[in-house]
């Protein structure tokens, strides 16, 4: 209800204590000032076509009064409600103006008991709705239902001619943008390593490392990536202690021999 | 269980005369094997479209689910439909030896049962229009309890001034509370009778049927993009809003 | 499961012959219902003593399941038992008109039409040439798709290093794209009337003459028993894959 727990209340409560009032003046079960005039017209107990509205509009003022004695601030609808029967009250008890600019008393009367009347039906209404077997309450579906799959199945669509643009595309890119170089032998390090270590055992003496070369060399553009490439399989080798590698003078041959005895490391294994 | 549960029954007393009428034949007991199963078998209520795609062409489903019914009139399971589709669910009169104890489902407030009722009522309805009837702000947090419940939707936007989201109920609002179609709603002639909801329309327009169809109305347009934060928020001219 | 599922339909037979001898009573009929509705609502096969605790006093629950059962004989739904729990189950023989295929269109993605216009023109084609005349790794979901369309088929291994899968295009491939046989694929001067190359193209570009034979060729041999995996699996050593 919104209504602000007042700390004057109980005090106030105190002071008026009335007996003969018909009614509690508690708002906190209402919802709402048209909830509140319902219960008001409800204790008329008449139809509520019939209803008296000048009456509960009277019935109306007296309770939000009496509500106000109790708690100094109440929720606006409710004051608004009272504020436009007051107004409606008046409307009512005067004669009508001679010339009505606004809707007559009479029926801005029947419209309240008509909005009245409407709650009312939607209240039963919803009772009916919530009186009903509810699933999960009442009524049950299956506990433990398999389910149903739908498995989907790819149907793929394609035209002849997305086959063949698809394939004249590419060919055209691939002809035009396809820089081919010509594929360089290159003599892998462990190649190297591999093949000179298969030849050692001819070389007891100083051998020249071209001498070698020339077995595997068999075209004048691979001279320089297997010199390349022996050249450091040597140098790795020396660093092993498995051979002696010799240079008499700058850019001279290189001279290389295997040791003769295999070092500590190795006669261990 | 007053009125509403009483035509419901008639309605299907009405299909159990089908088989006293008619035998289905060979065939037709075939489709009505596989409606059987698939319904039984399937997780949510199904509907005919999907049962006729795993039938044999050209079944008649509506028919086979006519037997069907007929066959399950008077059994501890029903078969029933909600809107367009079909599901197996208890019978209403042994709710109380089914009722399991722990699970006490969770009671909405008085303020979301009205304005539930409202809504089913009165669908397409607006925000205004529940307030109007109920002569009290509605809350944030009931509007929330009810989309919650996934009773309640968004339906779109009414072509008027503020373009106020409308509401309307699901499929599983039916499914929930047992009814076929919204027009079976119980007290629902009542409130026609009392020619009610006919306040925002001219004299002699009729009294409006609630629908809850998918398709939207003549003064109804899409969401649309725009954020829904106005459509649950109060009204920021009113200062108070009720507690749900 | 099919001897299993033989059995209990002849001990089915049996309870349904129950109803021709026998015609529950009243009390028993309203026993059947409760039973039907327990089972029906239980998330887990219902035991008897369960049962027993939510029908009235002395009830012959034992009784009810077996005429339900036989109730149930030959429907779309039985009543099956399982050591003393209960539960229904949709009849075994409909287990296939619970899943439905769905045919559901698809377009290939450009890369997998360039692959297939390939593996169409160079067949027998291995993932190593396809991606030497596209210029891009192959990605393995690219292939996957292809297969996946039918269109595309193993033929056999490539005689050469690493004995390469060889790819090839299938009859199904034929029929989809309207040839009567793979030779009737456009050659260059055809593609070139289309306006599908334009003038730009290297001396000596030529498109290959392409064949389909089931036949393996010379340089192709079975496939064998080993893992095809590696067929598909983009090469390591490359770093970027196409996407698919």
């Amino acid at each position: 209800m919104g209504l602000e727990k007042d700390g004057r209340q109980n005090f106030e409560d105190d002071r008026r204590e009335d007996p003969d009032e018909a009614f509690h003046v508690d708002l906190d079960g209402y919802e709402g000032p048209l909830d509140l005039l319902l219960d008001l017209a409800r204790r008329q107990k008449v139809d509520l076509a019939r209803i008296s509205v000048l009456a509960l509009a009277d019935q109306y003022l007296r309770f939000i009064e009496a509500a106000r004695k109790v708690r100094l601030e109440l929720a606006a609808d409710y004051l608004v409600m009272a504020a436009w029967l007051a107004y409606l009250k008046s409307r009512l008890l005067l004669p009508a103006p001679p010339k009505a600019e606004e809707p007559d008393a009479a029926s801005l009367a029947a419209n309240l008991a008509q909005r009245l009347k409407r709650l009312q039906k939607i209240r039963a209404a919803a009772a009916l709705l919530g009186e009903r077997p509810q699933m999960g309450r009442d009524l049950f579906a299956r506990g433990a239902p398999e389910g149903l799959d739908v498995v989907n199945a790819p149907l793929y669509q394609a035209s002849l001619y997305d086959l063949l643009s698809a394939y004249a595309r590419q060919r055209q890119k691939q002809a035009l943008s396809h820089v081919s170089f010509k594929t360089r032998v290159v003599w892998s390090l462990a190649e190297a390593r591999e093949a000179l270590e298969r030849i050692l055992g001819m070389a007891l003496e100083w051998t020249v490392l071209d001498d070698f070369l020339i077995q595997w060399v068999t075209s004048p553009t691979q001279a320089r990536t297997v010199r390349a490439s022996t050249f450091s399989a040597t140098l790795e080798l020396v660093k092993e202690g498995r051979i002696d590698l010799r240079q008499d003078r700058t850019f001279g041959p290189l001279w290389l021999r295997r040791k003769e005895e295999p070092p500590p490391a190795l006669a261990a294994e | 269980m007053p009125d509403q549960d009483h035509l419901f029954d008639l309605r299907a007393a009405d299909a159990a005369s089908l088989l006293a009428r008619e035998t289905p034949s060979e065939t037709q007991r075939a489709h009505m094997r596989l409606c059987e199963a698939l319904v039984f078998a399937a997780e949510e209520p199904l509907g005919e479209e999907e049962m006729a795609k795993r039938l044999p062409e050209g079944a008649d489903v509506a028919k086979a689910l006519a037997y069907l019914k007929a066959e399950y009139f008077g059994r501890g399971v029903n078969l029933v439909r909600v809107g367009k589709k079909w599901f197996f669910r208890t019978a209403p009169d042994l709710a109380w030896a089914l009722q399991r104890e722990q699970v006490e489902p969770k009671k909405l407030s008085r303020a979301a049962m009205e304005t539930l009722a409202i809504i089913a009522y009165h669908q397409p309805a607006t925000r205004a229009e529940i307030e109007d009837i109920r002569g009290v702000a509605l809350s944030k947090g009931t509007m929330d309890v009810l989309l919650e419940t996934g009773w309640v939707r968004l339906r779109g936007r009414r072509r008027a001034p503020g373009r106020p989201v409308t509401f309307g109920t699901t499929d599983k609002f039916l499914l929930h509370f047992g009814l076929e179609q919204i027009a079976d709603l119980p007290g629902l002639d009542d409130l026609k009778a009392a020619g009610l909801f006919d306040g925002r329309l001219p004299k002699g327009f009729g009294v409006p049927q609630p629908r809850d169809d998918s398709a939207l109305m003549d003064d109804e347009e899409p969401l649309g993009d725009e954020p829904l934060g106005e459509a649950f928020a109060p009204d920021p001219s009113e200062g108070e809003a009720e507690e749900s």
